[in-house]
């Protein structure tokens, strides 16, 4: 695999010589593959377990997928949707690439996708998965290997009920993926949400939110506060004591990204997924501990959704014999998702998004003292979306 | 009669260069680089007309951005509405925008200063929470928009036909504009109160209305950027109203000069180049892009107008050198 | 709203208001002293939280940390004066914007680089680690009712300080006639530098003492950079006593007027409404309350130019 | 007719009264000078009459029209023209764009945004004229930084003429002004003042004596003595107040 540096004005300039060599050095037919992922700010470590997941079934095929040598171009959108439009262009008007990869945020993807797609190129989203993009608007050309935005929170609405909840205090960022959150977990939520708390992007103080929740008559608390955010509402909800009273379930606020953080504070915690790094599938096994010894760190499910990005794409490769030429034979190719999932089913439905079971998931502490989270009981299978229906393809 | 002066001679190399790059550059296979200059075009068009505030006006704005983005979802919203003429568009985000601009100009200039500065932070932020709260119109993942406008039907004013003609033409206008008007009866009231309100004021000139019209016309200039962003992004976002874009125009005129002819056009080039090339030597280019901030603040006083032109010295006025043509 | 909750509401406002006060304390000094607009304040903040981090992982004391890290955000702060800061003393506010922008742009990069760009976490010391029981289900940490003695305490001595010492009357003298300070023949230079490092040293405090409840991450001190400029913007700049009021006040607006705010919307609007108001509403609040107090008076509460 | 009438102006700063009922009126054609140790309260009562400061009570009427309530530019506009004690210029700006930009002020609307304002030759023309009348001419291109403190005060008043004022308000216009330029000024002011009604401010008794027809000496915010300056120069109160305080 030959991983190349960017370049632009270097290009033109050929001051930089080194540049021009690495990039006359991918060879016109090999696989072209364009990632846009944010790697800098705190978001960044999402990015990161992208990178490495993609990477990682790369390494393990000697820099080939399918039999095609693949050359893998990294892109990062800052999590700011006018550099990641400038990004895709790049990759899609200078380097050509067959593939985009991308993003981490739907704001990031809402701003690639059109660019992209028109390119006629395929996008393949390893982590953001809008409703945007999942009915009406679905995509012959576009992928999501991971998940819907809702469907984590719908899953989570049915633990309540199978728990036995009965009132339930909801807190989000308030964005879209925040809303949508509390979309997906009303509409299979049976009993009451007590309040519903919008706290902004990136919040920091979480002593106000916890005095409600502390004052209502909540059973549990649903949440969903990626990355940092995550880190500290865990670390406050326990030193305020609530996690004796109440109990914390959540969606990505208690993953392999954020628990280094949380540490001892999550173990218990309850949250909702379509993978856990303990489960026991063969192919799991071999991922996770080739990807704990290459990176030394535990994956998380944006790692995992990676990999089996990576390995849907060789799988789409072999089948064709890497011709690009051929859209709807790659298309269909990859439609057919004949790969070997770290998540064991996996298929895709109409609107190109996925169909998978999704599971109750733990935080528990390793005997290595490393934090992670167990699959502990499977709620629904072969889970498709709410939105497929309306989309016409 | 005009003499020739030099930044009048680097402008006109300038703009002689960004018209060719669209010829030459696909002959070298580099139409990427189109995509970079249209992004460094549109922020120096919202950069000049931040640059008729700050530089000419003295009025320091942290929330330009705003009208950016405002000017943008105005014409989004029109768009998804069903206006499809871009002039139709454009008459809408002018207005919204310049309506913006009147009602929280008039309320901030009643600050001067960095008091100024903040308030216009704070209209920027109601801005952008209100555009990250509209939820039809995709809140704050933003909207993709599936159709674009047109002029009269034809699709010149996109990205497929000549929408970098067109934001070259913008360009040059506002460059064109705000240099006339900087130097016409307007502007040199607008100068004469940023040096010595006091003063002004008492010549017989009532500053705040001179400060909120160009307050309304910096907005209205900068919604045009709005609008082209849209058409070029195909897509809008509340992002374009942080707090952090507004910074970057800040950034942007200053590092070009203030209330220098090129300044805000030399900025905005220099800004997207200078990203472009450390970004493209190694990651970590930030650790390169602090410092140099840091070093022209110490050294380049007057901004790379100044580095390109040293010999005028100080930056007189234009009108003053015009004066001294004159007579 | 129960009034047991409202209580515990302005004891968190109370909280962080003086945690914004001990951010916006040396910002203010230092604009207020120099005119000088130091963006790079909050960055300062970040690092003195990674540097608490840092310093634990060393000693294994978190005492120890905070006093090395206090010691070590001085001499960055001194640092900065000297080679930065001090070159742009009598240059105009958009030189030091710049330049403060591009310290903030290194720093937040050079956190990334050393430390990752995740999220990390330190753990209050353990004679600090318990809780106060407030209602039946609610324990507030200890650790938050030290942090606010802190900056009580913080408080109390600036402003003793900026009221009765020589250097405070210097301090004074500076923030409204500059040039009667040096026309004494003070060495004003010693005087800035002197302000400089206790406002770095500040910062560098608050970022400690915020560390073990808010999480240690690259840009943490940009968002509070804004939130310390509108304390300091809606109090005065220039005025400890100003600081101290604003961050009060936007402390329990935070608070308080968020979750007022969103009750009352609930009352008057159907819930889709208010729903979708609310959290866009509530995060405007502070803007709102200082573009109302700048409407009103236009250069803060409590200026520290006086009233005339 | 009195071009300037004030009417029992009374202003406070917290306890200090700087305005005490002050009434005084400038008649067409002449010259009315103020004059007060320092602290009095002449710049205040300068202030309140330009607005810059609004009194607490009292009235200013211009040429017949009641200011009081009125903003710094408004007055302007109604034909206040007035120079500071510390001169105040644009100090970026050409001597002669200084003055055309005052010209410009009067000679229709402002919010003309195309043609350059450095070449409307009637604003430069009628700019030039007054340099010329004040004889610094032949500084119009330097820029007013450049100049020296005599000629900036010159500048100043050009400033102000240039608005073709009703009255003018001179606020200590001699001060720091060396011998030579005092009396070079003090001829120029003798020549407008039939033209151009004043108000002077000033501590030079020789100016006093040279232009004013009417004399009031502020103390404490009071007229303790107003009349002809030679019933000034014998007045008991006035020499008390004012030779007291200047510690002869």
């Amino acid at each position: 695999m030959k991983a190349r540096s960017k370049n632009t004005i270097a290009n033109l300039a050929t001051v930089l010589a080194l540049n021009t060599a690495l990039c006359s050095a991918a060879l016109a037919e090999d696989i072209k593959i364009g990632m846009v992922v944010t790697l800098s700010g705190p978001p960044a470590a999402l990015g990161q377990q992208i990178v490495d997941g993609f990477q990682l079934a790369l390494d393990q095929n000697g820099g080939k997928l399918g039999g095609e040598t693949v050359s893998l171009i990294v892109e990062d959108d800052e999590l700011k949707p006018d550099v990641a439009l400038l990004k895709a262009k790049s990759l899609v008007e200078r380097d050509e690439v067959d593939f985009v990869v991308g993003t981490v945020f739907s704001n990031t993807l809402q701003a690639i996708f059109k660019p992209v797609i028109q390119s006629d190129t395929f996008l393949i989203s390893p982590n953001a998965g809008p409703s945007t993009f999942a009915g009406k608007n679905c995509n012959p050309n576009f992928f999501v290997t991971s998940y819907q935005n809702n469907q984590n929170a719908e899953v989570s609405g049915l633990i309540a009920n199978e728990m036995g909840f009965e009132n339930v205090v909801i807190v989000v960022p308030n964005y879209q993926a925040g809303r949508d959150n509390v979309a997906g977990y009303k509409q299979t939520f049976k009993g009451t949400v007590v309040d519903e708390v919008f706290t902004p992007l990136g919040h920091q103080d979480f002593s106000s939110e916890l005095a409600k929740i502390s004052t209502s008559d909540a059973d549990a608390l649903f949440t969903f506060m990626p990355g940092g955010m995550g880190v500290r509402l865990v670390k406050q909800f326990e030193a305020s004591g609530l996690d004796e009273s109440i109990k914390f379930t959540s969606v990505f606020t208690t993953d392999e990204t954020t628990l280094p953080g949380q540490q001892d504070a999550a173990v218990g915690f309850l949250s909702a997924g379509s993978w856990a790094p303990d489960m026991k599938t063969e192919a799991n096994l071999a991922f996770v501990s080739a990807f704990e010894e290459t990176y030394g760190y535990v994956p998380g499910s944006f790692a995992a959704q990676s990999y089996d990005t990576a390995n849907l794409i060789a799988s789409a490769l072999e089948k064709t014999g890497g011709d690009m030429g051929d859209k709807d034979a790659m298309r269909a190719a990859l439609e057919a998702a004949d790969f070997n999932s770290v998540r064991g089913s996996f298929s895709f439905s109409n609107n190109h998004y996925p169909v998978q079971d999704f599971h109750l998931l733990e935080v528990a502490k390793r005997e290595d003292g490393k934090f992670w989270t167990t699959a502990k009981k499977t709620i629904v299978t072969d889970y498709a979306d709410s939105f497929h229906s309306e989309c016409k393809m | 009669m005009m003499r020739v002066d030099r930044s009048f001679l680097v402008m006109a190399l300038i703009f002689a260069l960004l018209l060719a790059a669209p010829f030459v550059l696909p002959l070298v296979e580099q139409t990427y680089l189109l995509s970079l200059l249209i992004k460094a075009m549109l922020l120096a068009i919202a950069a000049i007309s931040l640059d008729l505030l700050v530089g000419h006006g003295g009025m320091v704005s942290l929330g330009h951005a705003a009208f950016v983005a405002i000017g943008a979802y105005a014409a989004a919203i029109g768009l998804e509405s069903g206006i499809e003429n871009i002039l139709a568009l454009l008459v809408l985000a002018v207005l919204v925008s310049g309506l913006f601009a009147l009602v929280t100009g008039a309320l901030a200039l009643r600050t001067s200063g960095v008091y100024f500065l903040m308030i216009t932070l704070a209209f920027g932020q109601m801005a952008y929470f209100t555009l990250t709260s509209l939820a039809p119109y995709g809140g704050d993942d933003g909207l993709t928009l599936w159709s674009m406008a047109t002029l009269f039907g034809s699709d010149v004013v996109q990205n497929g036909g000549q929408l970098y003609l067109v934001i070259l033409l913008t360009l040059l206008a506002s460059w064109w504009g705000v240099h006339r008007l900087s130097n016409a009866r307007f502007g040199r009231v607008l100068r004469a109160a940023r040096d010595n309100p006091g003063r002004t004021e008492i010549m017989g000139f009532s500053i705040f209305r001179y400060r909120l019209t160009a307050y309304v016309i910096a907005g209205m200039i900068a919604a045009v950027s709005g609008l082209l962003t849209m058409q070029h992004a195909e897509f809008v976002s509340p992002a374009m109203a942080a707090w952090q874009r507004s910074g970057d125009l800040l950034v942007i005129v200053v590092l070009g000069g203030l209330g220098t002819r090129n300044g805000a056009l030399l900025g905005a080039l220099f800004l997207v180049l200078v990203e472009e090339v450390l970004g493209s030597i190694f990651h970590e280019w930030r650790l390169l892009y602090g410092p140099l901030l840091v070093l022209m603040a110490l050294h380049a006083k007057g901004g790379l107008s100044d580095l390109l032109f040293p010999a005028h010295g100080p930056e007189t006025t234009d009108a003053t050198r015009a004066n001294g043509e004159q007579i | 709203m129960s009034l047991t909750l409202f209580l515990i509401q302005c004891l968190n406002g109370l909280q962080y208001g003086t945690l914004l006060f001990l951010i916006a304390a040396g910002l203010t000094l230092v604009f207020g002293v120099m005119g000088f607009i130091n963006l790079a304040h909050g960055v300062q903040y970040m690092v003195g939280a990674y540097l608490v981090f840092a310093f634990q992982q060393l000693t294994g004391s978190f005492v120890a940390a905070v006093i090395l890290s206090m010691a070590a955000a001085l001499l960055l702060g001194l640092l900065l004066e000297h080679f930065v800061f001090r070159h742009l003393y009598g240059r105009d506010h958009l030189a030091q914007v710049l330049a403060t922008f591009g310290i903030i742009i290194f720093l937040n990069e050079l956190a990334k680089i050393l430390f990752g760009p995740g999220t990390l976490t330190i753990e209050p010391p353990e004679f600090l680690a318990g809780s106060v029981q407030l209602t039946e289900q609610l324990r507030y940490p200890v650790y938050r009712f030290v942090t606010i003695l802190a900056g009580l305490i913080v408080a109390v001595l600036l402003y003793i300080t900026v009221t009765r010492t020589r250097v405070g009357m210097l301090i004074r003298a500076g923030a409204t006639t500059p040039d009667m300070v040096s026309a004494l023949g003070i060495n004003v230079q010693k005087l800035f530098m002197i302000v400089f490092g206790v406002g770095a040293m500040l910062a560098g405090f608050a970022g400690v003492i915020a560390a073990p409840i808010f999480a240690i991450e690259p840009g943490m001190g940009d968002n509070i950079l804004i939130i310390a400029f509108v304390v300091i913007i809606i109090g005065g700049v220039g005025s400890i006593r100003g600081a101290f009021l604003g961050a009060l006040m936007v402390g329990l607006f935070d608070t308080v007027g968020r979750t007022l705010l969103i009750e009352g919307l609930e009352v008057v609007f159907p819930p889709s409404v208010s729903n979708q108001v609310g959290p866009a509403l509530a995060s405007m609040l502070v803007y709102i309350l200082m573009a109302a107090v700048l409407v009103v008076r236009p250069q803060g509460l409590l200026p520290a130019k006086g009233a005339a | 007719m009195d071009v300037l009438e004030i009417r029992n102006l009374n202003k406070r700063f917290g306890a200090v009264h700087v305005s005490r009922n002050i009434s005084l009126s400038v008649p067409d054609g002449q010259c009315h000078a103020v004059i007060g140790p320092n602290g009095a309260g002449k710049t205040t009562l300068i202030h309140q009459i330009s607005g810059v400061l609004q009194p607490d009570a009292g009235e200013v009427v211009l040429a017949g029209r009641d200011i009081t309530a009125s903003k710094t530019w408004q007055r302007a506009q109604a034909g206040l023209g007035r120079t500071f004690q510390l001169t105040s210029v644009l100090p970026s700006f050409s001597v002669l764009e200084n003055v055309a930009l005052a010209a410009q002020a009067k000679s229709g609307s402002s919010f003309r945004f195309f043609r350059p304002a450095g070449r409307e030759a009637d604003l430069n023309e009628k700019a030039m004229r007054t340099l010329e009348r004040l004889k610094i001419g032949d500084r119009a291109l330097v820029p007013a930084d450049d100049l020296s403190h005599g000629e900036r005060r010159l500048l100043e008043l050009a400033i102000a003429l240039a608005g073709a004022p009703r009255l003018l308000l001179l606020d200590e216009p001699m001060a720091g002004l060396g011998r030579v330029e005092s009396a070079m000024l003090i001829d120029i002011l003798a020549d407008l003042r039939r033209s151009i009604p004043m108000l002077l401010v000033e501590h030079d008794m020789d100016a006093i004596f040279q232009l004013a027809d009417t004399v009031s000496v502020l103390v404490d915010g009071r007229i303790v003595a107003q009349g002809a300056p030679e019933d000034i120069r014998n007045d008991p109160a006035a020499r008390a107040a004012y030779l007291g305080d200047k510690g002869q």
